[in-house]
């Protein structure tokens, strides 16, 4: 009974927009459906927005928890919540004409903080790649021999001294040339087929989500 | 308002139809073969590898959430995995980013192990879940493998950009990698550091290959379909397109046979 | 909104703070310790805190707190904003509460029954709506990307033949062409070398396909050249790749029965490498651009060496 | 816990990308294809505008994290400044949380040198969910999707909205995004059924599954990372941090290649050595 209503409800907002698609807009459905559209869109725009609230529970209730049983690294959890809540409040006070102090603190919160913290988190991965450069790329099949010289010539294409290399070698092409034409030619063409396999599953999947073909591990669970 | 071509709708209710019908087919009982995927055996072979020198394996389903089709792919390798440990008597070692994957490997391995008559060799301390925080998860892993010095490693799921430092600590202690992503900006690094690579929705099929499940299957013969569809018209689509090139613009009959092709949008 | 100006206080505390928080990430590279688990909870807190606030602000407030009250006629309003009038004042009157606001609402509560064990399947209804509305569009983004005018398959219908006048056909001939004719050469005489080198006799039917091969080649470039046209080399590798890359991703058993298949498989394979080898390429440049960022950032903003 | 790693390696990285700006080495790139189609479509969209007394707007899409800032900001920068030297009026719009707060900032950067104002040369929509149903209503009644800007006023009482009936409006839709599948939805939705053109810019990491869009003509221009961004710079004339970086990133590339060579000699060597390169 249960997953008869869950399968109604994801066939019916599939089919609407699969019957507003296949209808041609002159017949009278065809209108009625486009005439629907924004006001549905809207709807599930609204519906999406409510689940952002889930995640901010979940993570309370983990942290709460932490710091009432006093648990090890509470006070990593007290930073967590109050930058949270401090967040939240600066930017949709924002939205009604703030004093300059708190606009002032929630440029600082998100654009010196914030930014900076996410930036430096992912820079750290430069020295992964070098790292990962000297100790794990290694030439141990043909694949990875052909992928090693494509991407020593696309490298040498994106800076300046690749040019400059070309000419000093004398090359009919200089290398930011031959990077664009290996993009252009084999990486198009194999990057075409990648996004239509991409599209052809999600096509199987739609299907089998619209009809309720799937094994759902979770309801399987507890159904 | 575009309205799309009737060729097109036609292209599509026939790919629907016949996936629907490979579905209902494999339901039915119908065997289906798929072809030899090789990074099936290397699993194998690799966990074969770390039982001769005595090495824990280790397999890490990537960072997202139970409803994502690639970890659940991921989990359909690790059974098989945890099944040829089991048969091997070697130690497992799983990490994992999320809560709800954590619950759901747990009781799978356990119920492995005892299927496998050897319910002594499940040790909940071996399943770890490290942390949702990218970073977390992919040094605490790393250390992980340094620690128990893996003798395999299995990267199966969804990566981003912390693939670099799990490959790199296998490589660093030598261990088999087999790792296995739909995620297309990871697997350039993951073919450069690991010993064998599966690509895109080979993980799909390798799942659809353990698990047997008819819909997986059936939809695998679906997408077959599909792929060899467009195939056929691109090659027709070429040729056709020689033919007018080389016939110039007053051979009217392959502009009508090109048009037709996909309902007058082309060209 | 007026521009604030630019307060020397606040950039030089905002540069203290974005300093402190960049050494402290960095350390991480030396050994993971309390200072950098401390400062990724504030950045998961930050995080989540703004995510929350801006989809108040644009989304739950304008789109569904405002239209609470609804005054007057229904359709004089939807004929307002048909012409594009909205007018909040006219929705912030009194009058009945809009029934699709409560009923939204609700809808919207079936997401937290995730937290309940008995009754997580009501929040399954909300998420098989989202996942629906998904799978509903698949058919309209297929058509939209690959079956369009500009489609990606579309697109693929490429001319293998050009006349010889086309405009792009030189830059194409000569940067293509050397590379195949080299290939084609090299393994020749690579063959040809072994051969004799090991003295063993070929069977003959190895000797005359390559030979045949080799001159049919030079014998259609000529008779296509005398005829004014060009063979498109860029087009074909592209319709080549094409093909071997979606023989590479068939899954079924049947496909791998002759050997065209397999062979038309591994050499995908193979095509799909040097893609792949293009994405390595352009990724190592996106992770030093971070890194980059920061030196600029550190040396130039916080010790102003600029 | 973390494995044993070569902090030599990391120190050499670390030179290489602080010396090039202690020696204020300053490259500027060749223009590229895709970089310089994306300059023209701007130019043609300014020209088109000059002639009409209601202009186009462009709407600039703000889909990207601050993770991938680095790269996307000399990008929108550039675009910015193009856009408001040609008095072309542009709207913000995300599907990301954090993007539209992130191009509201540039945005004011770059206002206060043109002294452009909020509402005339620029305007902010702010953040929407659920990016695929949003584009369809947005294609069929504009106004039941796009109420109010980010400051809470309603669109038609911004001085360039008055008159702004539907997405044909639009002259150019400017995509930038860090993450997958958030450029696919307007090529598909709104460049086939309105032949807008779109322009994109991405992370170096997004870069190569962009050319079979840009091969077909779906995208008519396209920067790639930080020399994308170096090479528009070049085009507006107004270097930034795109130019800056490059003595850096040429330095960094050729420490990456010559580690990967140092690996794989060395391992020929011990190849040659024992003759056993592949078995472990």
């Amino acid at each position: 009974m249960k997953r008869w209503i869950i399968s109604l409800f994801t066939f019916l907002s599939g089919f609407f927009y699969i019957l507003e698609f296949v209808l041609p807009s002159h017949t009278h459905m065809g209108k009625a459906l486009q005439e629907a559209k924004p006001h549905v869109g809207e709807a599930i725009m609204v519906i999406a927005a409510f689940a952002v609230g889930l995640g901010v529970i979940g993570v309370c209730r983990h942290h709460l928890r932490k710091l009432f049983l006093r648990q090890k690294g509470w006070h990593n959890s007290l930073a967590l919540l109050l930058s949270m809540f401090g967040m939240a409040l600066f930017k949709i006070w924002e939205k009604y004409d703030p004093p300059e102090l708190a606009t002032r603190l929630h440029d600082l919160l998100f654009l010196d903080l914030y930014n900076q913290l996410t930036i430096t988190v992912f820079s750290l991965l430069a020295f992964y790649v070098a790292s990962a450069a000297y100790r794990a790329f290694r030439v141990r099949s043909v694949d990875a021999g052909l992928m090693m010289i494509t991407a020593l010539v696309v490298m040498l294409g994106q800076i300046p001294l690749g040019d400059r290399l070309a000419e000093w070698l004398r090359l009919p092409w200089t290398l930011t040339e031959a990077r664009l034409w290996i993009m252009s030619v084999i990486n198009m063409a194999g990057q075409r087929v990648i996004l239509l396999g991409a599209y052809v599953g999600s096509l199987a999947f739609g299907i089998r989500v619209l009809l309720g073909l799937n094994r759902d591990t979770i309801l399987e669970k507890d159904g | 308002m575009t309205d799309a071509p009737i060729q097109v709708l036609l292209l599509f209710l026939v790919l629907s139809v016949s996936l629907l019908l490979f579905i209902y087919l494999a339901r039915r009982g119908q065997r289906i073969e798929l072809r030899r995927i090789a990074g099936l055996e290397s699993m194998d072979e690799a966990v074969g590898r770390a039982t001769e020198l005595g090495r824990p394996v280790l397999f890490t389903t990537g960072l997202e959430p139970l409803n994502s089709v690639t970890t659940l792919a991921a989990i359909a390798a690790l059974t098989r995995v945890c099944r040829v440990c089991a048969k091997y008597n070697t130690r497992l070692i799983v990490t994992l980013a999320e809560a709800d994957v954590y619950t759901l490997v747990k009781d799978a391995c356990q119920q492995i192990c005892a299927e496998e008559g050897k319910p002594e060799l499940y040790r909940e301390e071996d399943i770890y879940f490290l942390s949702t925080m990218q970073f977390s998860y992919a040094s605490g892993t790393a250390g992980i493998m340094q620690r128990e010095q893996v003798g395999a490693a299995f990267f199966f799921g969804a990566f981003a950009a912390e693939s670099l430092i799990l490959s790199e600590a296998g490589n660093q202690i030598g261990a088999i990698q087999v790792a296995a992503t739909t995620s297309s900006y990871q697997i350039p690094f993951f073919v450069a550091s690991c010993d064998y690579t599966l690509i895109g929705e080979e993980l799909f099929a390798s799942s659809a290959y353990l698990t047997r499940d008819p819909s997986q299957l059936g939809s695998l013969l679906g997408q077959d379909l599909a792929k060899i569809a467009i195939l056929i018209l691109v090659v027709a689509g070429s040729t056709l397109a020689t033919l007018w090139s080389v016939l110039g613009p007053e051979a009217t009959w392959v502009e009508a046979l090109l048009s037709g092709l996909l309902g007058g949008v082309l060209l | 909104m007026e521009t604030i100006m630019v307060d020397p206080f606040w950039t030089r505390l905002g540069l203290i703070v974005g300093a402190a928080s960049t050494l402290a990430m960095f350390s991480f590279l030396w050994k993971e310790n309390a200072v950098y688990r401390f400062f990724e909870h504030v950045f998961v807190g930050l995080g989540m805190g703004y995510t929350v606030a801006v989809t108040w602000t644009d989304v739950l407030k304008p789109h569904w707190w405002d239209k609470r009250i609804w005054v007057g006629a229904a359709d004089e309003l939807l004929a307002r904003e048909e012409m594009g009038l909205w007018d909040p004042a006219l929705w912030r009157g009194t009058g009945e509460i809009l029934p699709l606001w409560g009923f939204l609402g609700i809808v919207g509560m079936f997401w937290y029954f995730q937290l309940s064990q008995r009754r997580a399947w009501l929040s399954r209804i909300v998420i098989g709506i989202l996942m629906g509305s998904g799978a509903g569009l698949i058919f309209r983004r297929i058509y939209g990307l690959f079956f369009t005018q500009d489609g990606q398959v579309t697109k693929s219908f490429l001319p293998l033949l050009l006349p010889a006048d086309s405009a792009n056909v030189v830059r194409q001939w000569d940067l293509t062409l050397g590379a195949l004719t080299a290939c084609l050469i090299l393994i020749y005489g690579v063959f040809h070398l072994r051969r004799v080198r090991q003295g063993i006799e070929l069977p003959k039917r190895i000797e005359i396909t390559t030979t045949a091969s080799l001159c049919l080649g030079l014998a259609l470039g000529t008779f296509l050249l005398s005829r004014g046209l060009v063979i498109a080399w860029n087009n074909g590798l592209i319709v080549l790749t094409l093909i071997c890359v979606l023989c590479y991703f068939l899954f079924w058993e049947g496909g791998r029965r002759n050997r065209l298949s397999i062979g038309a498989a591994t050499l995908g394979r193979w095509l799909l490498m040097i893609s792949f080898g293009a994405t390595f390429g352009s990724t190592v440049m996106a992770r030093f651009s971070l890194l980059i960022n920061r030196a600029q950032y550190l040396l130039e903003q916080c010790l102003n060496l600029s | 816990m973390k494995p044993n790693q070569p902090r030599w390696i990391y120190m050499a990285v670390a030179l290489s990308v602080t010396l090039p700006f202690l020696a204020k080495i300053k490259m500027t790139m060749p223009i590229s294809e895709p970089v310089q189609k994306a300059f023209d479509v701007v130019e043609k969209l300014a020209e088109e505008n000059e002639g009409r007394e209601r202009k186009k707007l462009a709407l600039l899409v703000a889909d990207w994290e601050p993770a991938t800032m680095a790269e996307i900001h000399p990008q929108v920068l550039a675009l910015i400044h193009h856009f408001m030297s040609r008095q072309i009026p542009f709207a913000i719009l995300g599907f990301r949380p954090t993007g539209p707060g992130l191009a509201q900032d540039l945005a004011h950067s770059a206002a206060r040198e043109w002294n452009a104002e909020y509402g005339v040369a620029w305007c902010n929509w702010g953040y929407k969910t659920q990016m695929d149903t949003t584009i369809q209503a947005m294609l069929t009644s504009f106004h039941t999707v796009i109420r109010e800007d980010t400051q809470g006023t309603p669109i038609q009482d911004l001085p360039m909205m008055v008159g702004f009936k539907d997405m044909g409006d639009i002259g150019l839709v400017a995509e930038f995004t860090g993450s997958s599948g958030l450029l696919q939805p307007w090529v598909e939705f709104v460049h086939a059924e309105l032949r807008t053109p779109i322009l994109h810019g991405c992370t170096g990491v997004m870069e190569s599954p962009v050319y079979p869009m840009l091969s077909s003509g779906q995208i008519q221009g396209f920067m790639g990372g930080l020399s994308g961004a170096a090479q528009y710079e070049q085009l507006v004339g107004k270097l930034g941090k795109g130019s800056e970086g490059m003595a850096a990133q040429s330095l960094a590339h050729l420490l990456v290649l010559g580690l990967i060579l140092a690996a794989n000699l060395k391992e020929f060597a011990a190849w040659a050595a024992k003759g056993t390169l592949w078995k472990r």
